[in-house]
C-alpha cells in the first residue's frame, strides 16, 4: 500500500497494462519523452520506448484514427487526448466510426482502444480548456465511459479499460491530479459498470462522479452535523451505468440529488434523474433535484469559476430542496 | 517526375509515361510494361464482374429493391481492379461508400454484398451496415467509410499496427478528389510519412465532388498529386481508366510499403459513368465531359487491348458469361433471403453481442 | 395560403430572409446550382447569385470558421452542414468557438448566424447519416436549438432564427422532407421558445419534436379510439425551452411521455424529465415515459431502421405505462 | 524564391535575401530595406512594450497574482511588432493562447489586459476569458483562440465579409508550427485561396509545439512554407527575429490582401525565450539551441541596428524608460481592480445579456 497522487496513478495502471500485454501501446502529444503536459505519463517511456509510446504530431483525428485502426488490427491502444474539450476537434473518429464499428459490421471488428483525456474545470484554464464533457460520450451509443475519483480506482478503472473489448473513454478530471490517496500494491483491475458507495446515510442519496465526489462528502459531513445523513455514490462509470445501485439506495433513502460538473442540459443527472422518475417513481418523497454547473460556459478568473462550478455549499442546499 | 517511384515505373514504360496528361490522356496508348497474362485477364474478369454488379445493382434500387442510398463505381473499375490485384491477401482495404468495386475487389462474394444493399439477413453485415459500410474483415475488406477523410486516419493505423507486430500487411486506403480538401487528409497524410508507415492513399479523382466540380473548390489543379511535396512525397499521376496503369503503379507503391519504404499518394484520373447516388442522373455534368469520358470507359478499352495482345476473344466472352451468371445467381440468392430478424436491433452494440448500458 | 413541401418551405423561409436583409449569405457543400442535396435550397441561387450563395470545398471546419468569422464582421451567413451526423467533423467550431465567443469576450462579440443540417434517420441512409444530434446541440451552453415539424414552422422558425442575435442550430428533419403542409402567404415570422400544443387531452401530456411530432399525433388518435385522451406538444425549440407550456400541461394531465429520435441516453427527453420531476414532482400520478430510439446506431436495412425508432405502437404502449 | 511577393521584397533587400537560410540566419546581418524612422522607433517601442509586458506577467505569475496558465510570447515579438506595424485601423487580428504581444500590438492597453491575466473585474472581458482568450473587438483585436487551428477558418470568416461588403480590411492570422499539422489549417488553407480572400497566414515557426521538436512530427522541414504550394500559393519564409524583415513582408502580404490579390502564407522563424506556457522551465530543448536563439534575441539586435542607423541612444532610453512605467502603471491599476462580480457568471451567454434557456 503506497500513497500516491492520482497524476501518478495514471502511469502506474498504464505501465502496468502495458508490463502485462505487449499488444497495449501509448500515443498522443507530448506523452513520450515529456511524460504528457499533466505528468501523467512520465516514466512510461522510459521503461517503453518509442515503438510503444508514441508521441504525435497535433493532429488528434490522425491520433484516434491510428488507434482505431491499430485496435482493428491487434494492439490495444491508449490513445490520449490532452484536453477533453479537444474532443471536438476529432468527434468524428470517436462518435461516428469508433462507437459505431463493431454494430454497423455486425460484430466483425473489434476496438479494444482506451481514450484518456483531461477532463474538468477549477483550474483556470478558461472555457475551451475546463469542459466536463463525460456526457458527449455518455450520449453515443457504442462507447464505454469512465471517470475515476480516486487514486485507487484510476489504476483498477484504467486497467479494466484496457482489457475491456469494447472502446472505452477514460476522463481524469484535472482538478484531482494532485489529490493523494491510497494505492495497494501489486495488480488491480476492477469491474466497469460497479458504482461505490462512498458514505452511507438514510436520508438521501447523492450521486456524483470524478471530483464531484469528495465536494459531495464534504456536504455530507456538513449535513450530518447539522442532523442530515446521505448516501454518497460514486458512479465511477456512466456507461456501463449502476442503476441498481442507485435505485436501491433510493427505494431506501426516498430522496436523489445528482451532482454534476458537466453544464446542466443533457447531462448525465438528467439521464439517472429520468431512469429513477421512470422505474422508482413511487419510492421518492420529494423532489429529484439536480446540482449542475450552470449552463453556461466555464469563466477564467477563479472568483467565477468558483461560483460557477457546484460547491459544498450548493450541493448542501439541494440535498435541502430534496427533503422539503 | 525524376523521383525514385515514378522512375521505376517510367523504366517499364513502353512508349509514354506511366502518368498520362491531366487534360485527356488519349484513349488507347499503349500501357506501361503488360503484365502477365494471367494478371490481365483477372484484370478484365474483375472489371467485367464490378460493371454487371453495378449496373444490376441499379436495376434493382430501380425496382425499389435496393433501399436507402448507393454510390456506384460505374467507370472507376480500373482503379478498384489494378489496386485490388496488386493486394496480397491479409492486406487492408479501406474504402469509401463508393465501395462496392473495392469490396469485389478482394474477392467478396457477389451474394452477401448484393443482400447488404437490399438489407437482407444474408447481407454482409445482416443488413445492419448498407451500402455504404461493407465490410469483410476475412477477406482484408476492412470496411467502408461515409464519412470523408475519417478512414484515412484509420488505414494509418492498421498499417502501424503491421509496423509494429512486424507481419507485412499494407494498408490501401482509397477516396475521391473531394476528400483531399478535409482536414483528416492532411492530418493523415503527415502522420503516415511521420511514421513511415506502409499505406497507399488512392485519390480516385473522377472530377466531381457531389454536384460540384473539383476545380472549383479546390486550389491546385490536381487535388492530390499537388499536394504530394506538403508531405514530402513524390507526386504520382496515373490514369485510372487504364487497368495495366493501376497495377503497375498499385504493384509499385504497395511494393514499397511493404519493403520499408513508407506510404506513397497516388491519384488516379477517372470518372464515374452515372450520377452521385442512386437516382441522380448526374445531369450538372457538361454533355461533352460526360461523351469524352463514356469514350474512355476502361473496359471496352481494355477488351480492345487484350484483342490486340492476342488473346483469343472466347476467352473474354467466357469471363462475360460467368460473370452474368454469377450476378444472376447473386441476385436471385438475395432476393431469397429474409430481411433480417428484428432481434438484430440490439446486436453487437457491444462485444458481449447485446446493447445494453446498464447493471 | 398555399401547400407547400417542408423541402421547399426551406428555400422559402431562405429567401424571404435574403430578400429582406442583404447581409444574410448561405454556404455549404452543393448548395448553389445544384439546390443542396436535398433540393432543399432549389432557387436560392438563381435569385441571390454566387456571392451571396457560397459552394464550398468538403471543408466543414472550414465552413462554420466563416459563418462565424462573417457573423462577426456583419453578416448573418446561414451555413449547411449537410448531414447533421457530419457536425462531428466541426464540432469544435461550433461547440469551441461559436458557443463560447460571446461568453469569454463578456459580450464583445455577437454571432448572429445560421447552421441548418439534415437530421434524423428514416430514410434507410445507415449509422453515419441517420442521426439525430439535437441533443449534441442541447448540451453546449451558447448555442440555440430548433428543430421544426411542419412546412409552415420551417419558414417561421427559420426566419427567427435568421433574424436572432444568437446562434442557432436549425435541425431539418430528412425524414419529412418530402412531406406536406398549409403555409400562409406573406412574411412569416416566429418566436423561439414557444412550443405548439397540437392536440388537447385531458389524460396524459406527450412531448415531441420534428418527426416524432406526426408519430405522436398518430399515437393519440389510436389512445382516442381505445378512450385515452392525450395532449401532444410540438416542443419546435429545445433552447430556448419553453418549460412553461409542458409543466402546466403536466399539472393538468398528472401524466409526462417525452418521444425522442435521438438514442437514448442523455437525450433531450431526459432533460424535460429531470425539470418536471424537480420542479413538478407532485404533480405527477404516474411515472414519466420516455420513448426513444434504444441506445444503438442506427441500422440501414429498412426492416430493421423502423424496429429501431420509435413507432406509433411504442408511444401507445408508452402513454398505456405512464397510465398505470 | 522567383514569385511575385517574393520578388518584390528581394527588390527591396540591401545585400541578402528577404528569406534568411533556415538553419542559422546570421545574427546582425543588414536589413532589408529600412522603414521609415518613425515606423522603426515604433516597432521597438512595441518590442519593448510587449518584452517588459511579459516579464512582469511571469513574475506576476510567480507570486500567485496571475492564475490558471498563460503562454509568454518573450523572444517572438519580432513577429507581432512587424505585422501590428503593417496593419491598417480596422484590420483584423486573429491570435491563439499566445497572444499578449499581438493584443498590445493593436494598441489595447496594458492595465486590461494585466487585470485579464490576473482575473479581475477591470480586464479586458471582466475575467471571463482570460489569458488564452484577449480579445478587444474596438481594436479590430478579433479574439485569441486556445484549440490548435480553429482561428485559421474564423479569419477566413472575416475576410470573406470584408470582400462580400466591399469594405477593405485584411485579416492577418497567427499560429505556431505545430498548428500546421491539424487539419483546419488545411481547409483554411485551401477555402481562402479558393475564394481569393484578403487574409495572411503567419506561421511562428518557434521550432517547438508544447515539449516535442516540431522537427519530429512534420514531414517537411518548414511546417508552413514547405506546404505553400499544396494551396498555389509561394513560400514566403522570413526571420521572423528581425523586425524590418517581418515589417516588410507584412506590409507586402498586407498590401497585396488589401488591393485583391488574395491570400499569403508567411513563415516567420523565431523562438520562444521560455517554456510553452507558466512555469514551464523548457528543460527539454538543447542548451545550445537555446544559447543560439538568446544571441538572436530580436530586441538588443534591433536596439543596436538603430543606433548603428544614427538613431540618439537617449531617444531609445526614453521608450525603454516609458514602457517600464506604463508596465508599472498597467500593474498596479490592475492589482488594485476587485475580483469580477459573481453576477458576471450568468452574464452574456446570449445576447440578452444572461444565461437563461427556458421560457
Ligand atoms: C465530412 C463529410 N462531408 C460531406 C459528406 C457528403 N458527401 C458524401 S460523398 C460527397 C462527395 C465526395 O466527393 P469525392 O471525395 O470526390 O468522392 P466521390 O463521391 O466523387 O467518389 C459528399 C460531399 C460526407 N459524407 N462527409
Ligand atoms: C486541438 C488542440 N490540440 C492540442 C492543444 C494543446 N496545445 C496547446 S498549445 C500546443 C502546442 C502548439 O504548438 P505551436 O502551434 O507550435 O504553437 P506555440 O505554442 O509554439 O506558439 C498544444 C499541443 C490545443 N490547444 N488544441
Ligand atoms: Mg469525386
Ligand atoms: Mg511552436
Amino acid at each position: 500500500m503506497a500513497e500516491m497522487t492520482y497524476r501518478d496513478a495514471v502511469a502506474r495502471g498504464i505501465t502496468q497494462e502495458m508490463a502485462r500485454d505487449p499488444n497495449v501501446v501509448l500515443l498522443g502529444e507530448d506523452v513520450g519523452a515529456a511524460g504528457g503536459v499533466f505528468k501523467a505519463t512520465v516514466g512510461v517511456f522510459d521503461q517503453f520506448g518509442p515503438e510503444r509510446v508514441a508521441d504525435t504530431p497535433i493532429s488528434e483525428q490522425a491520433i484516434l484514427g491510428a488507434a482505431m485502426g491499430a485496435a482493428m488490427t491487434g494492439l490495444r491502444p491508449i490513445a490520449e487526448i490532452m484536453f477533453s474539450d479537444f474532443f471536438a476537434v476529432c468527434w468524428d473518429i470517436v462518435a461516428n466510426e469508433i462507437a459505431k464499428t463493431r454494430y454497423m459490421t455486425n460484430g466483425q471488428v473489434a476496438l479494444p482502444l482506451v481514450i484518456r483525456s483531461g477532463n474538468g474545470g477549477g483550474v483556470r484554464f478558461g472555457a475551451q480548456h475546463s469542459q466536463s464533457v463525460e456526457n458527449w460520450a455518455m450520449a453515443i451509443p457504442g462507447l464505454k465511459v469512465v471517470a475515476p475519483s480516486t487514486p485507487r480506482d484510476v489504476v483498477g478503472l484504467l486497467a479494466a479499460a484496457v482489457r475491456d473489448p469494447d472502446p472505452v473513454l477514460f476522463f481524469e478530471q484535472k482538478s484531482l491530479y494532485a489529490t493523494k490517496g491510497d494505492v495497494p500494491d501489486g495488480e488491480i483491475v476492477d469491474e466497469l459498470g460497479k458504482a461505490a458507495v462512498r458514505r452511507h446515510g438514510k436520508d438521501a442519496t447523492v450521486v456524483a462522479l470524478a471530483a464531484m465526489v469528495p465536494r459531495a462528502l464534504a456536504a455530507a459531513e456538513e449535513l450530518a452535523t447539522q442532523g442530515v445523513e446521505v448516501t454518497v455514490i460514486d458512479l465511477r462509470s456512466l456507461v456501463p451505468l449502476d442503476v441498481t445501485t442507485v435505485a436501491s439506495s433510493v427505494a431506501a433513502t426516498g430522496h436523489l440529488v445528482t451532482v454534476e460538473e458537466n453544464p446542466r442540459l443533457c447531462g448525465w443527472g438528467a439521464e439517472v434523474a429520468s431512469i429513477i422518475a421512470e422505474e422508482n417513481l413511487f419510492d421518492l418523497d420529494g423532489p429529484i433535484v439536480r446540482v449542475t454547473t450552470p449552463h453556461v460556459p466555464l469563466p477564467a478568473a477563479d472568483a467565477l469559476e468558483d461560483a460557477a462550478m457546484p460547491s459544498v455549499a450548493r450541493i448542501v442546499e439541494g440535498v435541502r430542496r430534496s427533503l422539503q | 517526375m525524376t523521383t525514385p517511384l515514378a522512375q521505376q515505373l517510367a523504366q517499364q514504360t513502353a512508349t509514354r509515361p506511366a502518368t498520362p496528361p491531366a487534360a485527356a490522356p488519349a484513349p488507347g496508348t499503349p500501357p506501361v510494361q503488360a503484365p502477365p497474362e494471367a494478371v490481365r485477364l483477372r484484370l478484365y474478369q474483375m472489371m467485367v464482374e464490378m460493371r454487371d454488379f453495378e449496373k444490376r445493382a441499379y436495376d434493382l434500387f430501380l425496382q425499389g429493391l435496393v433501399k436507402g442510398t448507393s454510390h456506384l463505381g460505374l467507370g472507376q473499375e480500373a482503379v478498384a481492379a489494378g489496386f485490388g490485384a496488386a493486394m496480397h491477401p491479409g492486406d487492408y482495404t479501406f474504402a469509401t461508400y463508393r465501395g462496392h468495386n473495392h469490396t469485389l475487389a478482394r474477392g467478396v462474394q457477389m451474394a452477401p454484398v448484393m443482400a447488404e444493399l437490399m438489407g437482407r439477413q444474408s447481407g454482409l453485415m445482416a443488413g445492419k451496415g448498407g451500402s455504404m459500410h461493407l465490410t469483410s474483415v476475412a477477406h482484408g475488406m476492412m470496411g467502408s467509410y461515409a464519412i470523408v477523410g475519417a478512414h484515412l486516419t484509420i488505414a494509418n493505423g492498421a498499417a502501424w499496427s503491421s509496423k509494429l507486430r512486424g507481419t507485412s500487411e499494407v494498408a490501401v486506403c482509397f477516396f475521391g478528389d473531394g476528400a483531399t480538401n478535409i482536414g483528416a487528409f492532411h492530418e493523415a497524410l503527415n502522420l503516415a510519412v511521420v511514421w513511415q508507415l506502409p499505406v497507399v492513399f488512392v485519390c480516385e479523382n473522377n472530377r466531381w465532388m457531389e454536384y460540384t466540380p473539383i476545380s472549383s473548390v479546390t486550389a491546385v489543379a490536381h487535388p492530390a498529386a499537388d499536394r504530394a511535396a506538403a508531405y514530402g512525397l513524390e507526386p504520382l499521376l496515373v490514369d485510372g481508366n487504364d487497368a495495366d496503369a493501376t497495377y503497375a503503379i498499385a504493384s509499385a507503391a504497395i511494393g514499397r510499403a511493404r519493403a520499408g519504404g513508407g506510404p506513397s499518394l497516388v491519384e488516379a484520373e477517372t470518372y464515374r459513368h452515372g450520377g452521385h447516388s442512386r437516382a441522380d442522373p448526374g445531369k450538372y455534368r457538361p454533355e461533352e465531359e460526360v461523351q469524352a469520358w463514356l469514350g474512355r470507359d476502361p473496359i471496352p478499352r481494355y477488351r480492345q487491348r487484350l484483342l490486340d495482345a492476342g488473346i483469343d476473344e472466347a476467352v473474354l466472352v467466357s469471363i462475360e458469361e460467368q460473370s452474368r451468371r454469377a450476378v444472376d445467381a447473386a441476385s436471385s440468392a438475395a432476393e431469397a433471403s429474409p430481411p433480417p430478424d428484428v432481434s438484430l436491433v440490439g446486436a453487437n452494440v457491444w462485444a458481449d453481442g447485446g446493447a445494453s448500458w446498464r447493471r
